[in-house]
């Protein structure tokens, strides 16, 4: 509400240590991202998109932007990689036989 | 592919009724609010019309085909009539909640007029008894098959879900009117609402004969929908000063929100 | 506190996780054995699941305005072998598709080609219902979403057999290398009917529909709605009909058993289970049961007799002939040597056989052969002196029976003299002419030819024909003309002794006086053997009419009372795990025909004693709790304990004790699982009917989106009175 | 409710620290005057914005900033101390309620979805909790109640137990002991259960899945859901997270179960809701009681929190951006909130700017949500709006899980074992909304810690029973004849 109460470099102050925690915090999720969890990196980048982009510029903006980016670059390599195994594995799952069931987690019915 | 029935239906039943809800209702919490409970007085009523008529079942005997139907029409007017006596009763219970606010409100604007309340509480009924009447054989319409291999017509969904269209939007109309009526301590106009009301019902005692029953009901559709919209404070001069909607007002008062 | 309220369930997780997986181990010993899903079992449960979300159980109102639900449907289900699959199968979600019921072979091809709106749903009658035309179906099984088969109420005239002309050809004893000359029925085809059906895979299901209103209501759907009018295509809305068998295994039985193997859950999912029951046995003189292994000085004479059947369709198997005309014979011929076996006993035991699951490659008898070799059995092969089997022997012709013989054993010794000559010749007192076959000629398929594949043993098949095998649905009490005068009740029907039942009871006669012959009794015996005409009708009655009948309600044991049902029985092995109707019956009724009444209490009796501390009588005796006759003025029956030497063993293929599925030696039939088996016959909508809704439909939400919005957007404006009110009024 | 009692309180500190930065413990009755006073203000703003939103119409897609930042700035600025709770209840009150239809709802929807699709959870195979060691299938009715009564008793003195021990040590002050047990609890749920439900819809559908991807999914799962709940992320995703985990354990409480021990247990629960909040040595009150006197919040691990606890923390931290960007990206504001300066309360665990600064993304992340046209979004979006201009008394709306299970559960199996009937879920439905309505106001108007359960569940049971036996047989029969009423 009014914020004629708050004095100017107050508001100031607090807004770059809330940038300040942008950048503590995204490199964290971001390497999380490396323990398997592309999920993570998904979250980074909805996350901080507007923030990295749409915001104007300001000085950290930078390296907010290059998180980002290399987030959803690794999104899109988990993304492909999944995808392309998973069409492998249904192509041949039936051909593999002890092995495809082996490897499967549910086996459908009905169908080889 | 029966799912293009599914979705079909769905829409013809309560595309009008959803679409009022998200322009109309969906942003305003107090509205939702007071649409859920208008909902659940329609139930209450409903409840204690099944209530009846299951005992008065319970106590005829069940194989006498003719005497089961005279029970059915009879719990359907019963049921009309418990519906209105709760839409008054629900008038009175937003009168007093609205009354106790502008005591308290100090400034002159409502955060809801009795108005908005009439038209929500109105669309809360259409909502629920709309469900209530359609939602299983939606359901069934999902299957492969469709009505009518004992000879029924096929055309059972969709006569259903636009008989549930007019259903929902009468009883935004008759919430309107009704609550207009009882504003202006006009009774006539209440009784009215009733008759109507119970006049859709019994139309559809002629079912399967849809163009019997459908004909009239959108005729009273259309008449209560000029009412209601004259009720609501519309008229000619406000039709005309919305230039651009010269030409619609027969949807007009059909789709009139709030 | 809505927050406390939110602890409560959390705080259980921890603890409630804990005891879950106590569980789940749990579940995992159990899941061993668990028994097959039949039909209409589980269906309303997994209904739900094979329906779109929202479509739940039809069973509203508008649901009944809907779907007419088949019911006696009897589907075709999948069974599996070593390599292949064979049976039907329909999708998860059923098979979708119009009526058409074939009038002519000619009519076909609007099914295949020229009709508008496949896939077509295919009405059979029993002419049509033949290899040809099911393998057009199969071949176009892209417009033929199933097949439905009307069983008539008389047997076809020509005959029908879905079993292949050799049954069990791989499995016997004429292999390329015991005979290149006999291999694959060379020389004699056994079943020239046989068009092989019952061996074929078609991705579609096929019902036999039983009940008669059914096949009417369908018939008049179809007339009304889809029969084409002198060519022109019929108008929507068509009659359509939905059948799920959805069959859980897939490709062979080492896929399913793998897949019963690797699935550990909270829920297994097993997919198939191996074909297989009990054998029953007993003895003329009581054998230790516990000593497995070989007898000294103990040399016995086998008369076996196979138990099962099989048809197309699972669970309607009759086999009158092939199965019960044998093995009746055969519980006649012991109850006729109960005395002179107990008065006279002659120095060879005679031991009576009943074979499950001989229709799919000798089950039952090559686990008792597999079990003597593995001294699993109270004998071993080098006791048994000979082998007398009981085909099929309903059926004679001038009264000839032939004694069919294994012409290889037959060359190189002279095994099979004495018992030919044994049976010749109380064949003749009896003038029945026990008439050889040519030389030449191999065994007919039967059990023996497994003892045969481990050495030769003297044995002779009984069987009334030269080379007729049969074994379909239409091997039932017609097809043995077994009637009744329509004016007799059950009770006089139980009791009225038909030609059939006479003709068996000669060669029960005849078997009985052979095999005490065999076993080295003396001939001044032989008069008093005689079979029992009135046991062998009722027995007759009871498994080919109803065997819930008073007489063997008698016999019956209280515990397996649910065994008696009021149709002709079913003599279709089913899955291990499950017991077969005739086993439990054949049982007690050799109990009862072969042992003797004892007067001990039912809990001895049921502990398998004769007193309390009576330790020893359970390994020579089974004792078998009859629940016997209800006085005339009271209610209660009043039981009894037989005491006899009648026993089960298992009839699992050895191929499923060795968990090897591949090899060809023994029977690796599986049967597959499903989840819900119905049918259901509806209306179809046109496809433009529909499109039309979703138009109307979607036109109607854009309209009144368009039209509420603009109104709301200009509604202060439209209602510019609605304001003052609300402000004048308070 | 007790969270929302005792966020009145912690908006005193809010109020508190506006002047003063630093949070301050503060003497409840003082607190409570000043709350009513800001109370008072906001509702003038309030109103006068309700009535813009009558006039409007709900102006479609258009941002409702424009119209209403004027209108709402306004009053607020004219009055002061007024006190007017009721009229604050109604609106603000009002605006609490749709922030928890919108949860709960999707809630049930989740639960309904997965009871009509994916048969495990509505067929029965004979396992059962071992809290319920009791079976129904008995052939005698009496048997059966027996058994049901039995086992309910063990369930709830089950979770009475829990509720004790858990009061005990938060009393006591273990807070590693209890924040170690929810983390292990969520960690097997969130891993174990949605392993399960994961299974059980492959099979549904008949789809092969393999054990690399499998564990990608769980992994991805559960190790952001730890983070979202006990760490920080964005809010939508802890809330959507939250109530994945209340649809999950409440799947299990319907698979597992039996009918009437589901019944008598969620009957005999809500009683022990209302003994446990009202009385004065109720476990739950005393908890609340010693966290209001502590001024910390209930594990936030355990409650679904609306938007609007954070808002304050963070709002006032992109004021400057907001300025600069004003003209700029209209697009952007409604999710640019305007509050007082208030550094988090030294409750929150994860406390300092940053949880401000996560409800400030998680604020910016509104309008990406609400652009997808979802109804639950557009629902959702003017729920999360108002504290833009609005203060402090916006925050505080927390619901426990453990309400989002028993009303999911209720509805859950109402619509498996209703036969397949729609207006049974429909009524428990409407009937469990009715009542957490009826809930919030009686809350607003007594302003102490309530129990959520009673009504609802009550409301809930009879409307399950009545609709099931009476109107279900009436609605068929007039579907049958085509009758409508």
């Amino acid at each position: 509400m009014n914020l004629e109460r708050l004095p100017n470099e107050e508001k100031l102050s607090l807004c770059r240590k809330y940038y300040l925690v942008i950048l503590v915090l995204m490199p964290l999720i971001f390497s999380g991202g490396f323990a398997f969890l592309p999920f993570l990196w998904l979250v980074n980048v909805v996350w901080f998109f507007k923030e990295a982009f749409l915001k104007p510029a300001y000085t950290e903006q930078l390296l907010i932007k290059t998180y980002v980016k290399r987030s959803a670059l690794g999104l899109l390599l988990w993304v492909a990689v999944l995808t392309t195994w998973n069409i492998i594995f249904q192509h041949f799952r039936a051909q593999w036989g002890e092995v495809g069931d082996n490897l499967s987690f549910t086996i459908p019915l009905g169908i080889p | 592919m029966t799912a293009s029935v599914f979705f079909g239906c769905t829409f013809i039943a309560f595309g009008p009724a959803i679409s009022l809800f998200l322009f109309t209702i969906a942003r305003e919490p107090l509205r939702v609010i007071f649409l859920i409970a208008g909902a659940f007085f329609w139930l209450v009523s409903l409840l204690l019309a099944s209530l009846v008529w299951f005992i008065s079942v319970r106590i005829s005997n069940m194989d006498n085909e003719a005497q089961q139907k005279g029970l059915l029409i009879f719990g359907v007017v019963l049921s009309v009539l418990l519906q209105e006596v709760f839409r008054f009763a629900y008038y009175k219970l937003l009168k007093k909640a609205n009354e106790g606010l502008l005591a308290l409100s100090q400034e002159e604007t409502m955060p809801i007029s009795i108005r908005q309340l009439a038209y929500v509480s109105g669309l809360g009924f259409g909502f629920m008894s709309g469900a209530f009447s359609v939602v299983n054989i939606l359901a069934d319409s999902v299957g492969p098959g469709t009505v009518g291999i004992h000879g029924d017509s096929q055309h059972y969904f969709l006569s259903s879900a636009f008989m549930t269209m007019a259903i929902i939007l009468l009883h935004m109309f008759w919430g309107v009117v009704f609550f207009d009526a009882c504003e202006k301590q006009c009774w006539w106009a209440v009784a009215a609402v009733v008759i109507s009301h119970l006049t859709v019902s019994c139309l559809t005692f002629q079912n399967p004969e849809y163009v019997a029953s459908l004909v009239p009901t959108y005729v009273i559709l259309f008449l209560m929908g000029i009412w209601a919209f004259y009720s609501a404070g519309g008229s000619l001069r406000t039709l005309k000063l919305c230039l651009t909607c010269k030409d619609k007002d027969f949807l007009l008062a059909n789709h009139r929100p709030r | 506190m809505l927050a406390a309220v939110g602890f409560n369930p959390r705080c259980c997780f921890f603890l409630f996780l804990f005891f879950k997986f106590k569980l789940f181990t749990m579940d995992f010993g159990l899941v061993t054995i668990c028994p097959n899903v039949k039909p209409f079992f589980l269906c309303r449960s997994f209904s739900a699941f094979l329906l779109f979300i929202l479509a739940g159980v039809s069973c509203n109102s508008v649901g009944k305005k809907i779907y007419v639900d088949l019911n006696n449907t009897v589907p075709c289900v999948r069974l599996l072998n070593a390599t292949h699959q064979i049976g039907c199968q329909s999708s998860l979600s059923g098979n979708v598709g119009v009526l058409h019921v074939l009038e002519s072979e000619e009519n076909l091809d609007w099914v295949l080609d020229s009709g508008p709106n496949p896939p077509y749903m295919v009405i059979l009658e029993t002419p049509l219902f033949t290899r040809s035309i099911m393998m057009k179906l199969k071949n176009g099984s892209s417009r033929v979403a199933g097949v439905a088969f009307v069983v008539p109420n008389s047997n076809p005239a020509g005959g029908f057999s879905p079993h292949t002309s050799c049954p069990n050809e791989n499995s016997g004893v004429y292999t390329e290398g015991y005979d290149p000359t006999l291999a694959n029925c060379k020389n004699t085809v056994w079943n020239p009917l046989g068009s092989g059906l019952s061996y074929e895979d078609f991705d579609f299901p096929i019902f036999s529909l039983k009940d008669d209103n059914d096949t009417e209501v369908i018939r008049q759907c179809y007339i009304v709605h889809n029969r084409p009018v002198n060519g022109s295509t019929p108008r929507y809305p068509l009659c359509a009909m939905q059948l799920f068998s959805h069959m859980s295994a897939v490709t062979n039985t080492p896929t399913c058993m793998r897949r019963n193997d690797i699935n550990f859950s909270i829920s297994p999912e097993y997919v198939c289970d191996p074909l297989g029951d009990s054998n029953v046995w007993g003895s003329s003189r009581p054998l230790n049961n516990t000593a497995k292994g070989h007898k000294m000085w103990e040399s016995v004479v086998i008369a076996a007799a196979r138990l099962d059947s099989r048809s197309f369709f699972s669970n309607v198997a009759p086999g009158t002939e092939s199965a019960v005309s044998g093995f009746v014979t055969l519980l006649a011929a012991a109850h006729a040597l109960r005395n002179a076996t107990q008065e006279a006993q002659p120095n060879r035991t005679i031991l009576y056989a009943f074979f499950q699951g001989e229709a799919f490659d000798y089950i039952g008898s090559s686990r008792m052969v597999y079990d003597m070799e593995k001294n699993q059995f109270p004998l071993d092969m080098d006791n048994i002196h000979s082998v007398l089997e009981i085909g099929q022997v309903g059926l004679r012709s001038d009264s000839k029976l032939w004694l069919h013989t294994d012409p290889v054993s037959r060359r190189n010794a002279t095994v099979n003299k004495e018992l030919i000559e044994n049976l010749q010749l109380v064949a003749r007192e009896l003038n029945i002419s026990g008439e050889e076959p040519n030389l030449s000629q191999p065994l007919p398929p039967s059990s023996f030819q497994r003892f045969l594949l481990n050495r030769p043993i003297p044995g002779v098949v009984l069987e009334d024909h030269r080379s007729e095998f049969y074994e379909s649905m239409f091997d039932n009490r017609e097809y043995l003309n077994i009637t009744y005068p329509p004016e007799l009740t059950p009770e006089e029907q139980l009791e009225y002794v038909t030609d059939t039942a006479k003709a068996l009871t000669e060669v029960a006669t005849m078997v009985g006086r052979a095999l005490y012959k065999q076993a080295g009794g003396e001939d001044s015996q032989l008069k008093n053997i005689n079979a029992d005409s009135q046991i062998v009708t009722q027995m007759l009655y009871s498994f080919l009419v109803q065997s819930n009948n008073s007489w063997l309600q008698q016999i019956i044991s209280p515990d397996s009372i649910g065994h008696l049902n009021d149709r002709p029985l079913n003599l279709y092995v089913g899955v291990y795990q499950q017991a077969s109707e005739p086993t439990a019956l054949v049982h007690h009724l050799l109990a009862n025909l072969t042992g003797s009444v004892l007067n001990i209490t039912q809990e001895n009796c049921n502990n398998q004693r004769e007193d309390e501390e009576d330790k020893e009588s359970k390994h020579m005796y089974y004792y078998i709790w009859s629940q016997g006759a209800a006085p005339p003025n009271s209610t209660e029956r009043r039981g009894f304990c037989v005491r006899s030497t009648s026993r089960v063993f298992r009839a699992l293929s050895p191929a499923f004790e060795e968990h090897n599925y591949t090899n060809k030696a023994y029977s690796t039939w599986t049967e597959s699982r499903w989840k819900s088996i119905r049918g259901r016959i509806f209306l179809v909508a046109s496809h433009e009917l529909e499109m039309l809704t979703l138009g109307v439909g979607i036109g109607v939400l854009l309209t009144s989106l368009l039209l509420t919005y603009f109104i709301s957007s200009k509604a202060d404006i439209l209602f510019s009175s609605a304001r003052e009110p609300t402000n004048a009024t308070y | 409710m007790a969270n929302n009692a005792e966020d009145v309180e912690n908006n005193m500190n809010q109020q508190e620290s506006s002047t003063a930065p630093q949070p301050t413990q503060q003497p409840q009755e003082g607190g409570t005057t000043r709350a009513r006073s800001r109370g008072g203000s906001a509702a003038g703003g309030g109103s006068g914005d309700g009535g813009g939103g009558g006039g409007g119409g709900g102006g479609g897609s258009e941002p409702e900033q424009n119209g209403q930042p004027p209108t709402a700035h306004a009053p607020r600025v004219v009055e002061t101390e007024d006190d007017e709770e009721e009229e604050l209840t109604l609106k603000y009150g009002a605006k609490h309620v749709i922030m928890l239809f919108v949860p709960v709802t999707l809630c049930m929807v989740v639960v309904v979805a997965t009871i009509k699709s994916v048969s495990f959870y509505t067929h029965n195979d004979g396992q059962r909790l071992i809290y319920t060691p009791f079976p129904e299938d008995t052939d005698t009715v009496a048997q059966r109640a027996l058994n049901s009564i039995l086992n309910a008793t063990i369930m709830i003195t089950v979770i009475i137990v829990m509720t004790l021990v858990l009061v005990l040590l938060y009393k006591y002050r273990c807070y590693k002991v209890i924040q170690g047990w929810l983390f292990l609890s969520s960690l097997l749920l969130l891993f174990f259960f949605s392993y399960i439900y994961l299974k059980e819809v492959f099979k549904t559908y008949n789809v092969a899945l393999d054990y690399l991807t499998l564990a990608v999914i769980i992994w991805n799962f559960g190790v952001v859901g730890m983070m979202c709940i006990h760490w920080k992320g964005p809010l939508r995703l802890q809330q959507a997270y939250l109530i994945m985990i209340s649809a999950l354990m409440a799947l299990v409480f319907i698979k597992y179960l039996p009918e009437w021990t589901a019944w008598l247990i969620l009957a005999v629960i809500s009683v022990y809701d209302l003994l446990a909040v009202l009385c004065p040595k109720g476990p739950l009150r005393i908890l609340v009681e010693t966290a209001q006197e502590r001024n910390e919040p209930i594990f936030p691990a355990l409650i679904y929190s609306s938007t609007m606890v954070w808002l304050v923390n963070m709002a006032d931290t992109d004021r400057p951006n907001r300025n600069s960007t004003e003209a700029a990206s209209s697009q952007q504001e409604p999710p640019q909130p305007v509050a007082s300066p208030a550094p988090s309360s030294p409750s929150q665990d994860d406390g300092g700017f940053n949880s401000t600064w996560v409800n400030q993304q998680q604020h910016q992340l509104g309008p990406l949500h609400s652009t997808e046209d979802t109804r639950r979004e557009i629902q959702q979006m003017p729920s999360a709006r108002p504290p833009a201009e609005d203060d402090d008394e916006e925050r505080g709306v927390k619901l426990g899980l453990g309400d989002f299970i028993f009303y999911s559960m209720l509805v859950g199996k109402a619509s498996a074992t209703a036969s397949g009937d729609w207006n049974t879920t429909l009524a428990c439905f409407v009937a469990i909304l009715i009542g957490l309505c009826l809930t919030l106001l009686l809350l607003a108007i007594f302003k102490k810690a309530l129990p959520a359960l009673p009504i609802s569940i009550f409301f809930g049971l009879v409307f399950y029973f009545a609709t099931d036996n009476l109107v279900q047989p009436f609605m068929d029969k007039l579907a049958l004849h085509q009758f409508y009423i």
